[in-house]
């Protein structure tokens, strides 16, 4: 019996330890924290944080053999979980609003000038362009695609801007209303908005996914996966004739996905990759990614408040940057801060569904047009 | 090329792409909605809407229908803004959708007595 | 930076996309209309729908690495979803009347005739006989068996034939009543049957999915897979002590799967493979299969009626084609129609329930009779 | 050999063996439901079967136990077949299984006032 | 067409069925007639018994190419099943009985001491020593953590053990009273103990989880993975902000996991690797690991009660075992029947859930040191 | 080395570990609940505990407060034991924790009339 041996194997534990480690550790207790306390995205944090944790104490995403290692194979490498996850968010989304309404739509697409803005200050700080790119795509305020659009272009970035994503969806709160109260005259925030939805029959609403993918598809085929499983949620949720479906998109199949994704993204974040001045880079760019989409969002607002002889309340632009629901519902509760009688949810949440439909087109095309320039 | 470059072009030809996908996703939307009327609106317009029955709501103030419409949409609106907090998108689900409130609240207005209907709840 | 190399890229979508691809989309669309507008077995038509569009807009099941080719992949080569359903399915299946009344087991033999004989005309019109057997099992009127068959024999006909026999499964209450009126006097349809069965123990009920396994993996092994998962769930269902498995099976397990099948079935319908004037073949050998199945089952009906002299309503040999629960309560209905106190519903869901383990044995042994012809 | 009369073998060769295979599960099905007698309906027949309390159900005109018990499960499954309409083979489960209730209306008969329950249920 | 191929072909079933594959099957049916008539751990007798079955069918999962075989790469090669059931259990157990009374924990090492004496007694039988610590982990009493080790140690052996592991588990209410009364005085049983737990803050319960898994991966690196899955379950439910993950892993991910464990592992028990001496040599010793497990956390037990002056009712020692909760509430109601006033059931879940973590441990350490040892 | 002395290394140092690691968990969990204070146990502390109002529990006979909360937490835990036959490990959940149990038993009985309530229940 070899003893050194045997020792070694006994001690594995401590001697593969470093004070790397703890400080991950110490990560993923705060974004515990985060989840725990503070209810920030619990549902990814937590699941992001404990992932982190074991990623910390030998059981990192790229170690074969393990648990961690098979879901990241099974889940991130195929996409299969991001695009899982959005069969759920679709089949929990009524367009309905934006179907009433669909001039709103062009405030989805004010809202990811993020991206694209943050992809030219990351490149000129000297990111390269797939990182900066990945960067960028934090300003889709959109988890799946954020990951998606990632693990393809920077999967060494993955844990991150997957963090960042789901942090700063749920910081929503926090970062828009001094950036809103700044950006918006109170006239402006008190500008009534009239809701005469045009009707929109259940035909409609069970052809717009259909719609939706077939379009997107064509335009932006880098999009597709992304829109279909959306739009296929949404339609399993609209047809009415397979609830069975409709209901396993919205439990079993984004309740056990989110879990496993949450798992598999925190089990990236080791030591050696998380811990670089780079990080802060990342969470830093994303932030702005975030600002600059409420401040473009905004803006959009107030030219077609301009063009439309204030009859839009520039509020909902801020909600065009997706992060649905959260968004949408913020902008009206500012609006009826400044006034109890001013209703804009209908609208806010026009803007917000828009807002993740071009967060997805968008992220599709940064994957097309990054892919095209590195070939 | 120098990346800056590259990025630049990216900016441009991916923001520009993302407002054409959008603007034909805004056709597309109108023309859906035009083309396929929605028949519960249809039949209920052809229903007579018993105006007698509707004392309480005054139409000499200029209130049209539809605007009597939005106003309970957004009492309702109210309603679930007040009770749900800002929660993350997977809660979304349980709280009923505004829109279907709204719809629910039209339904109310063109049934005679609404605003009494809408208190009394 | 490649310009063309870019817009190569932006345009992919459209330039790879044609003519048969907007007519395949036109398939995939009047799938969904018949699953929404018609109730046609929506819980597959939408999502084989749904699949047929992706895999015209750039996501065929045989592309490598999207989402659809990792649902083909995992599910549909390895036959691990078409026998998870029938966990599914049989957990949701009652054998009492089936075992009350053992002689309506014949009835399920003579409904798979079609299956045969439309292998025989196939091979004639000069399909190659693993093609032509792949159509002949349109006739098993089942779904996961049809499924199952023909990913072995002739993968590249799976999406005709997985449409063709679920289609007719929802179709039967428009096929068959001619048939029936056809094939059968007035005075047999309202031949009553005493309904005096035989007490089936709950012994009984557990004992036999194993013992059906154990009898049929011997005869028929190539059938063993399906008959196994299917009495599975049907133990699961009747020990009454998993209660938690028996739920599992008929919800989570049958729902997730159901979807993915769909999708993956739907994702192999491209173009090129579907628009062939062998696809019309299939639908109308198919169809034929189906109208044989309902002739030998009523032919075996009247003789059963001849040979008990007149104890026997013939209208149940037309639900042993298996089609469970629909067939079985479109026969009662029938004789119902008749006569208003004729209530024959048990002994048509006995001989429905036969029809459904005839149609395992049947496609079982075409596979196994195929494959050793073709060796 | 020619496809055709391959097809042909396998055609005669299968059909073949799928009767024999379902002359097999026949004769399993006789002798395990002979062999495993059910306890309830031994029960049951031991049970003194309260013939007095009876009245509507008039002995005299021939019908067996059997045969009650058969017009009862009738009324049931026409409920079932009147209630339920020829849906997709996924919604089987939710209806309750035709046996089930025949055999419940089965116990009924047994319980005396079989058919004054059933109506009034 | 030649027709002794296609006879080959067709009496396959009955060619490769022989004297052993019945008497498995016999085996088969005996564990699935303890599921549903004594209802001995049925949610996994039941599925191992039918996997036995149809192992021995032509189905079994060393056979490349079918569900049986799927399920085992998938489940039980990658360890994800035993890992996944974790994920469930830990979303049951209740970890405050044990907080308050940090002091049970000795209990739960004493309960472990049957897995190194049988593997000792299973190498000086001639096992060798892989072979002998697979035999000694059943007395981990713990389903997971025996596969997890034996998958690892001695897959050849899987099947037994398995089945060992949760017979012996369902057997417990048989086998421990009359080991607890031959080890305690009736004086010692109707020791009577206060129930003073200290205050548990819900802050403690949630760090709980995360502590443990941070110490024991870095003790015993080997069971990580099973502590870790282990502790992510009970931080879901502590957590108390993802009811819907805590749900889902302790409803779809342990429901659909476990039949398909169950399954696999079923499917292992071919009559050429389970008819056997060896065998019942496995079985064999593997109640004797129990035994000695329950006797040596009695004896603990009563050393406590020594040192501490009568202050601990040895009877608590029994539940150390883990074998979570059967063990517990047999050594609180063994009390209760000496005493009617007799309440231990706090301490007794205490002792059983320290159990619980001790099992995990222990087998992590066995894997470590045999590996270690063999490497 | 023979096998055997092998396994008896193994023994050694296997139960040596788990000891080990068992008292570090001991330690660990001990200043984890020293160190995180209840507080709703805190809080209540400060709370008048209402004397006047619990005639029916005598203070006189020595019991403590803590006596008396374990007093109706067995008598919980009792119902438990009696309510739930041994079952297997996933039937755990459905059952209320035999700890939140006696936590609410913990809590009547500060609501004053303890005893008469768990009696009544
Ligand atoms: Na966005
Ligand atoms: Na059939
Ligand atoms: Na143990």
């Amino acid at each position: 019996m070899d003893f050194s041996l045997l020792y070694q194997e006994l001690t594995r534990g401590f001697s593969q330890f470093g004070w790397g480690n703890a400080l991950m550790i110490a990560v993923g207790l705060l974004l515990i924290y985060l989840a725990v306390a503070k209810e920030y995205e619990p549902v990814l944090l937590l699941p992001i944080g404990f992932g982190c944790i074991l990623a910390n104490l030998g059981m990192p995403a790229n170690q074969p053999g393990g648990l961690m290692n098979w879901l990241y194979k099974v889940g991130i490498e195929t996409e299969v979980f991001p695009l899982l996850i959005f069969v759920g968010v679709g089949a929990m989304i009524d367009f309905r609003p934006l179907l009433a309404m669909p001039e709103m739509v062009l405030l989805g697409a004010a809202g990811q000038f993020g991206i694209y803005a943050v992809l030219v200050l990351a490149t000129l700080i000297g990111y390269p362009i797939s990182q900066a790119a990945s960067i960028g795509v934090i300003g889709a305020i959109d988890g799946p695609t954020a990951i998606f659009v990632a693990s393809k272009l920077a999967p060494e970035m993955l844990g991150p801007i997957a963090v960042a994503a789901y942090s700063y969806m749920s910081l929503i709160p926090i970062i828009q209303p001094p950036i809103m109260r700044l950006m918006t005259t109170r006239k402006e925030r008190l500008i009534r908005m009239e809701y005469a939805p045009k009707p929109v029959s259940r035909l409609a609403v069970v052809l717009f996914p259909i719609l939706v993918t077939v379009v997107i598809s064509l335009i932006a085929p880098a999009a597709a996966p992304l829109i279909a499983t959306l739009m296929l949620g949404n339609l399993l949720r609209e047809s009415g004739v397979v609830d069975r479906l409709s209901k396993a998109a919205q439990n079993e199949i984004i309740n056990v996905t989110t879990l496993f994704l949450g798992l598999a993204i925190g089990a990236t974040m080791t030591a050696d990759t998380f811990l670089r001045w780079q990080t802060l880079g990342i969470l830093a760019l994303g932030l702005l990614a975030f600002v600059l989409d409420t401040v473009a969002g905004l803006l959009f607002g107030k030219l077609m408040s301009f063009v439309t002889r204030g009859k839009i309340n520039p509020l909902i632009g801020a909600c065009g940057i997706s992060a649905f629901p959260m968004a949408g519902r913020l902008s009206a509760r500012m609006a009826l801060d400044e006034d109890f009688e001013n209703f804009i949810l209908m609208h806010a949440m026009g803007s917000n569904t828009a807002g993740q439909l071009a967060s997805v087109v968008a992220g599709g095309l940064l994957l097309a047009l990054v892919s095209g320039v590195l070939h | 090329m120098q990346p800056i470059i590259s990025a630049l072009w990216i900016t441009l030809i991916g923001m520009g792409l993302v407002f054409i996908a959008i603007l034909l996703l805004w056709g597309m939307m109108a023309l859906l909605v035009k083309l396929t009327p929605d028949k519960a609106e249809a039949e209920s317009a052809n229903q007579p809407e018993l105006p007698a029955a509707q004392p309480s709501i005054p139409e000499a103030d200029g209130l049209t229908q539809r605007k009597r419409r939005a106003a309970v949409a957004a009492v309702i609106a109210a309603r679930i803004l007040q009770s749900t907090p800002p929660a993350s998108g997977m809660q979304a689900q349980p709280a009923p959708s505004p829109w279907q409130s709204s719809q629910r609240a039209a339904s109310l207005t063109l049934a005679a007595s609404a605003t009494r209907k809408a208190n009394r709840k």
